[in-house]
């Protein structure tokens, strides 16, 4: 593991500038358990001042470091994110795989949910459950409930993929080998899914982060909780942008782009480390 | 150069269609912690006459599936050619692969077409099997659009296929009709050159009978050349003219088939040949030991001799080159003696 | 190649955006004979009935220019000036007991229709709105209306079920009130609660012209006969606004893009950054309640810190008590409005006549008034706040703040407590507390926790000064998280489903002393129990006999009754004691006028009407704008 | 055909199915939601007038009866499918007596407009970029593009609206920032009224589209260079026919076939409308009423949105999965 890790960051200098980009913002963002301050502390700071040698990024109006916001708020938000794209793609292999290989009856109750999940328009339904909730909202709470709105397209995908595989050979094999379905699933079709898991992943972590930012904006959020979205309601109640405080939302989303495009690379270069596909041409037959 | 090609086409009979000098071509990878270069095709020369179909045998993973892609001039990073060449000759013209791109797409399924390993999946899966032919052909025909279906349908129909089947998709064919249809598409412009890769592999016996049969009376009518590559010696045995036996990325042997078959000169061609099934032979298969050689880290010396059975200290330090010996080449120090054996 | 093709585009787009800034703003419509006024996105557009549910609840200009009743107050205004008497000709007339209300009204007043306004449509009004009890005020009437009489076209006589001194309030606009329906229009429709009055009969000066059936915008139109109105009898000369433009301009920065573009040229309510923003790029262009910082302009409502008295342990006046002392104002006023906070101690807002009334008089009270912790008494009350903010702005606003301490009263109000944290703790024992470590204890030696409910998005600086509150009382060893209700916060504050929250539980006349606005509400009769929805108004359950004398001494005395200002100083002298919530300050609005085309805009020095543009007396504003001479010409 | 028709069943049956089991939650959810219509209207009525607690009871147990919300939850449930099948979700209750379908219907035109023309652009414009993207790996402005591409793709909508909305109404002020046509222009098919919906729709759709391309310029990128490596399209180059003849019939034409299905949901949820940006740009459409209705405690102006985005992403779903023989020829039916 640790080799193969060595060797791509040395060999692929995609990886390798994703690799440093997640890395500074994971070590970035895990620098808020050592903030000099806590995070949800206001006007201990003067407010509003430009990003500066003393405020690297400036302070918010509320009298805080954008600096050290930031750096709670990415942690909270890929918190979140990932949560809810784990999962996600949980439900969405074990559904589409499910589905895909065992066909028939179980294919067509599992997509009809499926399919009933996928018409439920998103905004709606998790502000309405957001009321129900009320103040036991907690964010793993709507992470689930994101989740499982969050895993239907995907699921078809999959689902796809392991029909084609089903009538291949190395299933038969495997089936007269005495395999059992969740060792076929797990050890024969999983690696053939794994690429799709992970374009999806990216895709399903953008959706989720967008999901909180766009709650968070219509009014929706823990305000107490330090997140992207947080940060960007509280700008907003600030009228920063207007006010030309455009530190306060302009250092936040580099950050998020920088770490999306970190995320990206990894995810490419690690996904034509484990497509069976792409490593086969590039070894040679 | 032009009046050098004139004043040779006199001979073009005796010229060969394909030369291959010293070519080797590498996979140069920084990935994935596979740094070393792969020679996969490691100093190899041999031509091909008109006329004649080559076989080109070894295991899998020998390298003759990346040296029949090098000759194609279908490699892509990081198979690179590191030295050498691969000239063709049509009609007259000296083709290099590598030194002539432009010329060399032109020349693509007029002078030389390509049956490609899984050949099945050759064609586009959403479009009609008759585009298929369109597209690949037509530009080189010279025809009017309904002559050129003509000419389509006939060979076709030649080949023993339904012309019906340019109008459906190739799902909707069986393996063996696709495999022929594949065949059809390589031969409808009837090229000098035909290289195909392992083009029997996915089929079964009575399909892969029919199908050799199919190629060879395809290459008999049209005077073409074929290299042929597979694994399989059977099918060496039925179709080859010459073979060339491939191990680790080098050509070992070369000759006549029938020699080849009867009096092979070197170890491992001994051994391929041995552990053919013959009809009456109750003799145990003797498996030869060890695994191909990783060519990433090939052996120093001859690099065959960890598995040799006739190895001595030379072939662990030297490399034998590939010599003229009776009909046909070899590259082995003990060239000969496995005939004792 | 596709590069040069969406560039092409992007030219071809730009090319014809150009001539946008060429083109009037209002298809059709001069600029300069247009008043445009931020409204809401209107749901319903098409329906202009203001009697059915929900009627004239969206800010379109409905019933701000079209509606007319009996009397109006303007909440900003003192003494005799802040009353208008509109349809009716006088100040209503009791009966000794209060059961009969007379009514004159004015003459020569007609509909937009040419209908002429008469008593009948008084009477039609209470009638109808009785016999279906969907209306919007039907509820009212029917609790306090026997019969309704007319002896002759100008009069109307109401005999009312019980006594009541305050009956003629249903009548009198402060954001609204009954209007009055159009006899002749609703007595040919069959049912008045599905008629969409589409397009509305107008009673006051202005009449639909246009409007959106999106929602985003109405066009109001000055009537040719406007002089047949109440307001057009109490002019001399034709306004000069012609046309009244509700449009929905979006979010609060679009309202200022808006109005630094000068397309809108009354904004409602923005955050006070935005202000300050407008201050700072478009001061040549723009007028404000105050001519400098704090720029707003006070609604009569007081935001506070409501407890909720039949949770533990908030109905414990010391607990209470000791929470206010754990304030810092300071921070509260700094964090919410940037300082631009008008401070108030007593419960009812610090605005209109509440300061000469109350305010003012009962300072040496307020100084003077002495809290027992238990220990000791203290004198927790600081005049000397409005100083104190004063100190904390000038960085920022330099000159802009002014030195003598009567003018820094007026902008940032008279004064608050102290925050005494040691006098809090011993309150906090008082009340059988004890602190472990930097954690309050409960009596049953649980950790005291508070959730401090706020609504949030749309109500954004009390959000923020809920945030700072938190945090004061969280240092302070109470864990105090903020809880965002949304759109559930007027439910869950109705159903007593919150333990503390910012939100007020106070509003008044504004113009006007009497406290029967609201206090009507708090008596004791109307207290359900936890679980059950409380009627508005005391939303923190808060009971008490004092309370409940007070309010039944107020009911038998006269609206202009001089008693009305000692019961109402009853009143606030028992909120100190009791500390039934925290009043924090007046609701700061931050509402500035684009003068580029209007001039003599309502302000500080001169409150001839409301500010904000969802309040009805707003057309008193509209009727006495001039055209600023310096407009850029019509095109 | 027999085949054909036993699967067009079971797919028909499937396919209420879906609307039964998706409106019906949507009902559930919605029934738990505590936001209470009666109560908002009676704050919305009491929060500025003076009004006496006694009038209040009366006030709601009249506006209850109105709204027809009495009953137990079951009968509530019954009643609105009944009234579904006949096409319509009762009365609006914040904008009473309005049916909710009339509130629908008039926002509906805007948010299909403009959805569908950002939904065509961006799903256009993304396969096309991703496809390229995808084929030509080493041209350097298509590697640009895609970065930007991807940089704006983490961007929240919200964010992204607001820059423009400053860029364009502001800084560099040529767009209307606010509403969906010029005010007091009267709608109709007139050069003035359509270059008005233009102007204003050129933001909203902007910020839609830069919204929107990341996703479809992504998957359609990986699609392709899955799709270059395979068989048919190597062996096409090795054929010597021409590149762009594979780019288009090769590569992208096996790579739209799942993009169609995506294009088919996204149309489905077109009557979802756009929530943010409408809400951004004050634009007339299906999302800012729903946002309206749930902070108003609509609840049959949520559901009857929340029911036609269910059955018009279901339509979709069941015509795409119908559609799908005539443009992938493998699949069939049965």
């Amino acid at each position: 593991m640790f080799k193969i890790l060595r060797d791509l960051l040395r060999y692929n200098i995609e990886f390798t500038i994703g690799f440093i980009l997640t890395l500074a913002i994971f070590l970035f963002a895990l620098a808020h358990f050592w903030a000099p301050m806590p995070d949800t502390a206001i006007y201990l700071l003067p407010p509003d001042m430009p990003p500066s040698a003393e405020y690297w990024f400036g302070t918010t109006s509320r009298g805080q470091d954008v600096l050290w916001q930031m750096s709670s708020a990415i942690w909270n938000t890929m918190l979140f994110g990932l949560s809810v794209t784990i999962l996600s793609r949980l439900f969405a292999v074990a559904v589409g795989m499910i589905s895909g290989y065992l066909g028939g009856k179980w294919d067509e109750f599992l997509m009809t949910i499926n399919d009933t999940m996928i018409a439920l328009p998103n905004i709606p339904i998790l502000l309405l459950v957001y009321f129900v909730m009320r103040d036991q909202m907690s964010w793993p709470v709507l992470a689930l409930t994101a989740a499982l709105l969050g895993w239907n397209y995907d699921a078809r995908l999959i689902r796809s993929v392991t029909l084609s595989l089903r009538n291949r050979e190395f299933t038969r094999h495997a089936v007269f080998a005495g395999m059992s379905v969740p060792q076929i699933l797990v050890r024969q079709h999983l690696p053939y899914v794994m690429p799709v898991i992970f374009f999806t992943a990216m895709n399903n972590l953008i959706w989720a982060i967008g999901l909180e930012v766009t709650l968070s904006v219509l009014g929706f959020s823990d305000i107490n909780r330090p997140t992207i979205g947080g940060m960007i309601y509280w700008a907003n109640q600030h009228q920063a942008i207007i006010a030309g405080i455009w530190w306060w939302i302009a250092f936040p989303i580099i950050a998020v782009v920088l770490l999306f495009l970190g995320l990206f690379l990894l995810a490419i270069s690690v996904n034509e480390y484990i497509d069976p596909r792409s490593r086969l041409s590039r070894m040679g037959a | 150069m032009l009046a050098a090609v004139e004043n040779k086409s006199a001979s073009v009979e005796a010229k060969p269609v394909l030369r291959v000098e010293g070519l080797k071509a590498y996979y140069q990878m920084n990935y994935f912690g596979v740094r070393r270069e792969v020679r996969a095709v490691d100093d190899v020369s041999l031509t091909i006459k008109r006329n004649e179909i080559y076989g080109i045998a070894g295991e899998s993973s020998s390298g003759k599936s990346s040296l029949i892609k090098t000759i194609a001039g279908a490699i892509t990073p990081p198979l690179r050619v590191v030295e050498g060449s691969v000239k063709f000759d049509f009609g007259g013209k000296e083709l290099d692969v590598y030194a002539q791109r432009p010329a060399m797409k032109a020349a693509r399924w007029k002078h030389l077409s390509y049956v490609m390993q899984g050949s099945m999946n050759v064609l586009n899966p959403v479009r009609k099997v008759k585009h298929a032919f369109h597209d690949f052909a037509f530009k080189h025909m010279g025809l009017s659009e309904g002559e050129f279906r003509a000419r389509v349908e006939s060979h076709l129909q030649r080949i023993g296929l339904d012309p019906r089947v340019l109008e459906s998709y190739p799902h909707q064919l069986s393996g063996g009709m696709r495999q022929r249809l594949t065949i059809g598409l390589a031969t409808v412009c009837e090229p000098e050159f035909i290289i195909a890769d392992e083009p029997t592999t996915a089929l079964d016996v009575l399909v892969q009978q029919d199908v050799l049969a199919l190629i060879k009376g395809v290459q008999q009518r049209m005077g073409s050349s074929i290299i042929f590559v597979t694994h399989d010696m059977t099918v060496h045995a039925a179709i080859a003219d010459r073979i060339g036996i491939v191990y680790a990325g080098r050509l070992v042997e070369e000759g006549p088939t029938l020699d080849v078959f009867q009096r092979p000169q070197h170890p491992y061609t001994a051994h391929l040949i041995a552990s053919l099934p013959r009809i009456g032979d109750t003799r145990k298969r003797v498996a030869l030991g060890g695994k191909p050689p990783n060519l990433a880290d090939p052996p120093s010396g001859c690099r065959f001799h960890p598995r040799c059975p006739l190895a001595v200290d030379k072939c662990k330090s030297e490399n034998p080159a590939l010599l003229p010996r009776n009909s046909g080449r070899v590259a082995c120090w003990r060239a000969g003696e496995v005939e004792a054996a | 190649m596709l590069f040069k093709k969406l560039a092409a585009a992007a030219l071809a787009i730009a090319a014809m955006a150009m001539p946008v800034a060429a083109q009037d703003f209002i298809a059709g419509i001069p600029r300069n004979e247009a008043l445009i006024i931020q409204g809401p996105a209107a749901q319903n557009a098409e329906w202009f009935n203001l009697w059915a549910p929900g009627g004239g609840a969206t800010t379109n200009g409905n019933q701000q220019l079209t509606a007319d009743t009996l009397w109006w107050i303007n909440p900003e205004g003192t003494g005799d000036a802040a009353w208008t008497n509109a349809l009716a000709a006088d100040k209503p007339v009791y009966n000794d007991d209060f059961t009969v209300m007379t009514v004159k009204l004015k003459e020569g007043i007609f509909w937009s229709d040419g209908v002429e306004f008469t008593a009948d449509d008084v009477k039609y009004t209470v009638d109808t709105q009785i016999a279906h009890p969907g209306m919007g005020w039907s509820a009212p009437f029917t609790v306090n209306v026997e019969s309704v009489e007319v002896p002759d076209r100008n009069t109307v006589v109401f005999n009312l079920k019980a006594p009541n001194s305050r009956f003629h309030t249903l009548f009198t606009v402060r954001w609204n009130a009954a209007w009055i329906m159009p006899k002749h229009v609703f007595e040919t429709v069959d049912d008045p609660l599905t008629y969409a009055a589409n397009p509305p009969v107008s009673l006051s000066a202005y009449v639909l012209h246009s409007y959106d059936t999106a929602g985003n915008w109405v066009i109001w139109k000055l009537r040719d006969d406007w002089q047949r109105t109440s307001i057009g009898q109490g002019l001399t000369e034709a306004p000069d606004v012609k046309y009244v433009v509700y449009r929905n301009a979006g979010n609060p920065d679009a309202r200022v893009i808006e109005q630094m573009n000068h397309n809108l040229d009354v904004i409602n309510d923005i955050a006070p950054e935005g202000m300050f923003t407008i201050a700072r790029d478009a001061a040549d262009s723009t007028a404000y309640w105050f001519p400098g910082f704090p720029f707003a302009h006070p609604d009569p409502t007081l935001p506070s810190v409501l407890f909720n008295h039949q949770v533990e342990p908030f109905s414990n006046k010391d607990v209470r008590w000791a929470l206010a002392l754990m304030i810092d104002i300071r921070s509260v006023a700094m964090g919410s409005y940037r300082g631009a906070a008008n401070l108030a101690a007593l419960s009812t807002p610090p605005t209109g006549s509440a300061i000469t009334d109350y305010y003012q008089p009962m300072q040496e009270w307020l100084t003077n008034y002495e809290v027992n912790t238990g220990t000791r008494t203290i004198k927790p009350y600081d005049p000397t706040t409005a100083e104190q903010i004063a100190a904390l702005v000038k960085p920022q606003w330099g000159d802009q703040i002014p030195s003598d301490p009567t003018q820094l009263k007026a902008m940032f109000g008279e004064g608050w407590w102290k925050q005494d944290l040691a006098a809090a703790a011993e309150l906090l024992q008082k009340a059988g507390f004890t602190k472990n470590g930097n954690q309050w204890l409960k009596p049953d030696g649980t950790p005291f926790t508070i959730k401090l409910m706020v609504e949030g998005d749309a109500i954004p600086t009390l959000a923020r000064a809920g945030t700072i509150i938190a945090q004061q009382w969280s240092m302070e060893g109470i864990q105090t998280t903020v809880d965002v209700a949304g759109p559930t916060n007027g439910q869950r504050l109705g159903g007593g489903d919150y333990e503390a929250a910012i939100y007020w539980t106070v509003e008044t006349w504004g113009g006007h002393p009497d406290l029967s606005f609201f206090l009507e509400s708090y008596h004791s009769d109307f207290i359900k129990p936890k679980g059950e929805v409380q009627p508005p108004r005391n939303l923190t359950r808060w009971q008490d006999e004092r309370l409940d004398q007070i309010i039944e001494a107020n009911r038998t005395v006269g609206f202009d009754d001089p008693k009305v200002v000692e019961l109402g100083m009853d009143y606030l002298k028992l909120a100190v004691e009791e500390m039934p919530f925290i009043p924090l300050m007046a609701y700061n609005k931050f509402a500035p006028f684009d003068t580029t085309y209007w001039t003599g805009y309502p302000s500080a020095a001169n409150p001839y009407a409301a500010s904000g543009p969802n309040w009805s007396n707003l057309r008193y504003m509209i009727v006495a704008l001039e055209a600023n001479p310096n407009a850029p010409a019509a095109q | 055909m027999d085949g054909f028709a036993k699967y067009l069943v079971r797919r028909f049956f499937q396919f209420f199915l879906v609307i039964f089991l998706g409106v019906s939650l949507a009902f559930l959810i919605t029934n738990l939601s505590p936001v209470d219509p009666v109560e908002q209207s009676v704050s919305l009525m009491t929060s500025f007038g003076a009004t006496d607690p006694r009038s209040v009871e009366l006030m709601r147990s009249a506006l209850e009866e109105l709204y027809g919300l009495q009953g137990t939850m079951l009968d509530q449930y019954l009643s609105f499918w009944g009234r579904v099948l006949r096409g319509d979700f009762g009365p609006s209750l914040s904008a009473f007596p309005t049916p909710v379908m009339s509130l629908i219907m008039g926002a509906l035109p805007w948010t299909i407009g403009l959805l569908t023309l950002a939904l065509i652009i961006t799903w256009s414009l993304g396969n096309l970029l991703g496809a390229l993207a995808g084929y030509y790996r080493s041209n350097v402005l298509l590697k640009l593009s895609g970065a930007a591409v991807m940089a704006l793709h983490p961007v929240p909508a919200y964010i992204i609206g607001l820059v423009l909305l400053l860029a364009f109404g502001f800084i560099w002020p040529v767009l209307p920032i606010s509403g969906g046509a010029q005010m007091n222009l009267q709608p109709g098919f007139t050069f003035e009224y359509i270059r008005s919906l233009i102007l204003h729709g050129t933001l909203p759709a902007l910020t839609l589209v830069l919204v929107g391309i990341g996703s479809w310029f992504i998957s359609m990128r990986s699609l392709v260079s899955n799709i270059v490596t395979d068989d048919h399209v190597v062996y096409a180059e090795l054929g010597g026919v021409n590149s762009s003849k594979i780019f288009s019939q090769y590569v992208a034409r096996n790579a739209l076939l799942p993009q169609l299905t995506g294009l088919a949901l996204s149309l489905g949820n077109v009557f979802g409308g756009a929530v943010i940006t409408e809400f951004l740009f004050n634009y007339p459409g299906v999302g800012r009423l729903l946002i309206q209705g749930i902070y108003r405690g609509d609840y049959s102006l949520v559901l009857g949105v929340t029911t036609m985005s269910i059955i018009s992403v279901a339509v979709a779903v069941f015509i795409i999965d119908l559609l799908y023989p005539l443009i992938d020829p493998r699949v069939r039916l049965g």
